[in-house]
């Protein structure tokens, strides 16, 4: 029986995995140690590696990121967790400045090995200020990478290959996908011995030929469902592809299925202005404007901060009815 | 109605107060009826907060819910001592500064639950209480992201010329944010009147004051030495000590016009917030139940107007049953109310489309509905 | 005769009447009393109006800032100054979330009518953490208003209307335009007695039938001369369209030019990962794809951290050759 | 050649100091031929920056040019004492550290001129020089955001067992940035091996010390005080004083493990930037003229040298001509230098793209070309 284990299992096995494979991997987030992680993606890990390897930090992001970019430059790989990604922005200048930028204006001479990793979600009813998604906003950054991966078993094979990687990598997870179960192959079922996805490679999670639903994070899983609503109820077949990583991006399986199917919608949970589906859309514009026999839908957030009134608040995020009605629409 | 007996107690002669700082000119003066203010206010945070944990538990409130448990005496002791020109901002435990400013239970219970009806029209939720008709400016959720704010609202008093303070609340693990260490060097560098103070409850979520900072043996509010700032610590068990102190640091603002860091020692009952699983962990079951029992802030309060023989045991037993119904009232009322409309999602974003000036007429301009 | 004024003195003089037009406004930032402003854009203004209009703040962005949207809570209309509009990035926190979800979180109960002003360029030779240009990222923030004049007629009337803004407002300039300039009609020329130019009304700056070239900022400058060379070398008619505001954003006017040319090109100094331009682009597609004779193109500063060289930060930033050339491909 | 008067110098009766701290045990060792190569230092950077302001006026530097005349003693003095495991970090006032680090003056000049051959491939400036191998940093231009940076550099050292220190440097006016702030609780909290050396030259571009800086008596490094971590403060003319203070706090980072704050007063001759056209408003010229006559650390150690019979008047010309050659050779050098290429604009921004690696290959996937 394969098995199956939690999005935050995968992470934290990845977690573990690196810093048994490399000693210079150090975990560095509030509550990562003792108290075991805000969201438990690090349990268990204070105990079996200790003081040294993970490290409780006071409330000081920008304090401990840039701590955690100097420490990169001289060999050390440190994993900081935010306890959620919005609070990226108390250290913003640190992750857009100092690890983005230093490695070209020393013409090459300093590396910044880091990873920023932790939940960049809405729907949860925390407010407006502890929902930002910001993967468009780092993905602007060149130097940076910003990786999303929408279940298990990509967050650990990501996980891995961003904590080997040698830029800054801001991985964006998710609190809502932490619970959920996938199959992820135990080490000794892999031919390699270990689950390492490249950064950069988007994923076809569900093949079709008559539009193409492109999107990453938690609104892969919504665009699976919108999939099955499409098909089952209006015999569309649409094609869902992953994106994984916003950059790199992988603009040749962008292509690809857009050549293949002429039509697409993006679907994210960030919101519209200037967003990640804004990129995409005009990048297939641009390179493949023949091809398409419709507009590029964008699909997203609602355009206005997080509501944190439950009911109101589900009603931001993009759902798998309005997509598959979306999708329609240009079909 | 409620009042009689209160009236009735408040017309007793008045024993000689004993406890400490009873004395402090700021508390000789009080009125009993006062007094029993102040512990009503005591009582109905504590009663609202039970009251809101339960219907957390049950479901109906989503998000985070941080209590305030423990440390009702910091907000109700410095708050009584406002006048119309003060003004008072906090973080995300913002529940019992609401209250201690005169908000209504109805309107915050509402807001937990995501209602229509709720002081923020259910857009806030738990940590984003405001009611800038009572001077209340929030409930922030980003720590320490309040107190540059802080020192805005006393820029704001100082330029329109008013005698008044603002009161900025934060935790003992804000202390390490750089926007606070920056909102320091301007009030001591502009003479703002502002008091920050911090509630230090000895944790940031599971990590120890000692874990988190780097501070010298007089305490954390030594720090204002660095800015040539006034600062006091205390202790927050008594309202007479916390408003012996935070008087002092009015007094300075209003006066003077200087800031002072005060550091109130304090303690929370519950875990950090409801979602605290570690609650128990990081602190001893000892350590818990001695503040539970030996340092409850309104246990203290209540012996000591009882000692003064300002109220009597079944006096007090009437006023926490009129605030435990008040909650349950309230939660009535946030439950028989209804959701914000859909619609509401595009409002209070932008002033032009919520005035429909002709600029907000334009609507798309401003975002896409 | 015409009276022509400097991009940086119209700026002054946009101030300088909001000074008087309302106690309550208050100039705050590094510089700008004593030293008259590191880009002398407030030159005299301290002389003029003294301690308590014109304020030299301490090197804390995040502090004074944060002070400012407190004080703007209770009636003060602080316009701050950002030396360097990248130095915003050790203030995020505060403009994103204080300045943009206060209102919101509150349901309408607070309002924060700030201003934060100063140049965001590139094209200076001051390196990557001093070249940021990030329109897109505040404008992907519902709650906060974005501003790029483009000369000096618009910067007066748009400064004078982000400070009586009842919203936060954040106003990028440019280092590169403040000695540029432009007729700016005195007050007593003006019906209306005073030069207030309404955010989200985007203007034709040159009329044309055959391709648009749309613009914010500087970039608006060099679709200028390319319209220039368009007409004399190729004989095409560009017309050029200034959004002088972000967000809002005049969508009607940009479809307005885009149904009448049937061709578009987004030219911005910001860089293109999720740019201004990714946003317009898709938005045309969207609203416009049967309008549309060919895909819409986005010219942008090249994909890369600002390189310090002087002739090779040259060659990262648009050029009108380069917006000719690349307008000529579609057309 | 150069060496030879020198080295004749250095085997001279050493005379009997008498400088303040010339007897610390820290300085009562040095040998002449250290003393003088120190002298030296402080000559080449003097000389290098009044030849890089000559180019900036003609107009072949672009951007900032900060100069560090008038405080090179501090980088000079701080850096002698540094050893195989210990590191430097500072912000855009960089070119003193790099040539104290041992830079050369060929790659500094032409980074300047915005060439190839620059230490940083054109790509940095004059705000950004960078020299891994020599252990040091940058060079960073954000005011205050290399603190962090400092103490992640200390971290490093710690977490791999190496007994080594981080020297960070920051300006009177970087003490504001909450990252700083938030670096000193790092560091104290977790006995980092740094040392924050402020470098108070009295102003923050144009304003002083005491209109951006709320601080006590003693001075700014009291802040230190806050976070219960050491602190000094010192005169910077003498390299004598600098180097008996600073090697007290690489002995506590060494033997201890534990973090410095240290001030060091000193002076820029000249204005915050080339570009600082107001620099003699906001500084009376009789201020200016006293720090340059009669606190100029050049003037001061050259004395000093030739006081103890070091060095004489005429070597001390034969040093500083030896510099002015060096910074005009280098000067020629970077005009002679090509310019980088076009294509270099994407190089340096994605490990796999420089390294040709698989993932690299795929280009377009990173950026747009
Ligand atoms: C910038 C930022 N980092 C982290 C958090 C998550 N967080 C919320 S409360 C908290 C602990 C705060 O502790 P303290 O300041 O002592 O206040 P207390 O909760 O004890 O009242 C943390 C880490 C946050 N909201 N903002
Ligand atoms: C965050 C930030 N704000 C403002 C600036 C602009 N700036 C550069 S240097 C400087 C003054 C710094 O003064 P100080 O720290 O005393 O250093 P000094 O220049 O005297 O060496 C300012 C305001 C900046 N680079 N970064
Ligand atoms: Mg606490
Ligand atoms: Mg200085």
């Amino acid at each position: 029986m394969p098995r199956e284990i939690t999005y935050r299992e995968a992470l934290r096995e990845g977690l573990d995995e690196e810093l048994a494979f490399d000693d210079n991997v150090v975990i560095i987030g509030e509550e990562v140690a003792e108290y075991n992680g805000a969201y438990k993606v690090t349990e268990g890990l204070w105990k079996k590696w200790g003081d040294k390897r993970i490290i409780d930090a006071p409330i000081s992001e920008a304090g401990f990121i840039g701590m955690g970019i100097g420490a990169s430059m001289l060999g050390i790989r440190p994993v900081m967790e935010l306890m959620f990604f919005s609070f990226a922005y108390v250290a913003f200048d640190q992750m857009m400045n100092n690890a983005a930028t230093c490695r070209y204006m020393s013409g090459g001479l300093i590396h910044v090995p880091i990873v920023v990793r932790g939940p960049a979600n809405g729907g949860t009813n925390v407010g407006a200020t502890h929902s930002h998604t910001p993967e468009n906003i780092f993905a602007n950054m060149p130097g940076l990478k910003v990786v999303s991966p929408s279940d298990g078993y990509d967050a650990k094979g990501l996980i891995k290959s961003a904590i080997r990687d040698n830029d800054p990598v801001y991985f964006m997870e998710s609190t809502v996908l932490y619970g959920e179960k996938c199959e992820v192959p135990s080490n000794d079922e892999l031919e390699d011995g270990e689950l390492v996805i490249p950064l950069g490679k988007a994923k076809v999670k569900r093949e079709g030929a008559d539009i193409s639903l492109i999107a990453h994070g938690r609104a892969v899983v919504t665009s699976l469902e919108a999939a099955q609503i499409l098909e089952e109820k209006h015999s569309i077949h649409a094609e869902v592809l992953d994106l994984r990583s916003i950059r790199p991006l992988d603009e040749q399986a962008i292509l690809d299925t857009v050549r293949k199917t002429h039509r697409a919608v993006y679907i994210e949970e960030n919101k519209p202005f200037c967003g990640v589906g804004a990129q995409i859309s005009s990048m297939i514009m641009e390179q493949a404007f023949d091809d398409l026999d419709a507009p590029v839908l964008r699909i997203t957030s609602a355009d206005a901060p997080a509501f944190y009134s439950p009911p109101i608040e589900e009603l931001q995020l993009p759902t798998a009815e309005e997509i598959a009605e979306r999708a329609l629409s240009i079909c | 109605m409620r009042g009689n007996f209160l009236k009735e107690m408040a017309e007793k002669k008045k024993s000689k107060p004993t406890a400490p700082y009873a004395d402090d000119p700021i508390n000789a003066n009080l009125t009993d009826e006062e007094k029993i203010d102040m512990l009503r206010t005591l009582v109905r945070i504590r009663r609202f907060e039970q009251t809101s944990l339960k219907h957390y538990h049950s479901g109906s409130i989503g998000g985070f819910l941080h209590l305030y448990i423990g440390q009702e005496s910091v907000a109700v002791g410095s708050i009584s001592l406002l006048g119309d020109d003060d003004h008072v901002i906090t973080a995300y435990r913002d529940h019992g500064h609401a209250l201690s400013v005169g908000m209504g239970m109805d309107e915050c219970m509402a807001e937990l639950f995501g209602k229509k009806t709720g002081c923020s029209k259910g857009k806030g939720g738990s940590m984003h209480y405001f009611a800038p008709d009572k001077n209340y400016w929030g409930g922030h959720g980003i720590v320490g992201g309040q107190t540059p704010l802080g020192a805005g609202l006393a820029f704001a008093l100082k330029y329109q010329g008013k005698k008044g303070c603002c009161l900025c609340y934060l935790g003992d693990g804000a202390i390490n944010q750089g926007a606070f260490h920056e909102a320091l060097n301007l009030a001591a560098l502009w003479d703002l009147p502002v008091i920050f103070i911090i509630e230090n409850n000895g944790y940031s979520m599971g990590t120890s004051q000692a874990r988190s900072s780097a501070f010298p043996e007089e305490g954390l509010a030594a720090r204002a030495k660095g800015y040539n700032m006034d600062w006091d610590v205390m202790e927050g068990v008594s309202l007479y000590e916390i408003r012996a102190g935070v008087q002092k640091a009015i007094t300075r603002a209003h006066e003077e016009s200087r800031p002072t860091l005060l550091e109130i020692k304090t303690y929370r009952h519950k875990g950090h917030s409801v979602a605290d699983a570690n609650a128990e962990k990081y602190r001893t079951k000892e350590e818990i139940q001695k503040y539970i029992q030996e340092h409850d802030p309104i246990d203290f309060w209540k012996h000591t107007l009882i000692e003064e023989g300002v109220i009597t045991e079944d006096d007090y037993k009437a006023i926490n049953k009129e605030a435990g119904d008040e909650a349950n009232a309230a939660a009535d009322f946030a439950i028989k109310s209804p959701f914000p409309d859909e619609s509401e999602i595009f409002d209070d974003i932008y002033w032009e489309v919520d005035n429909n000036t002709a600029a907000g007429r334009t609507g798309r301009h401003f975002f896409h509905k």
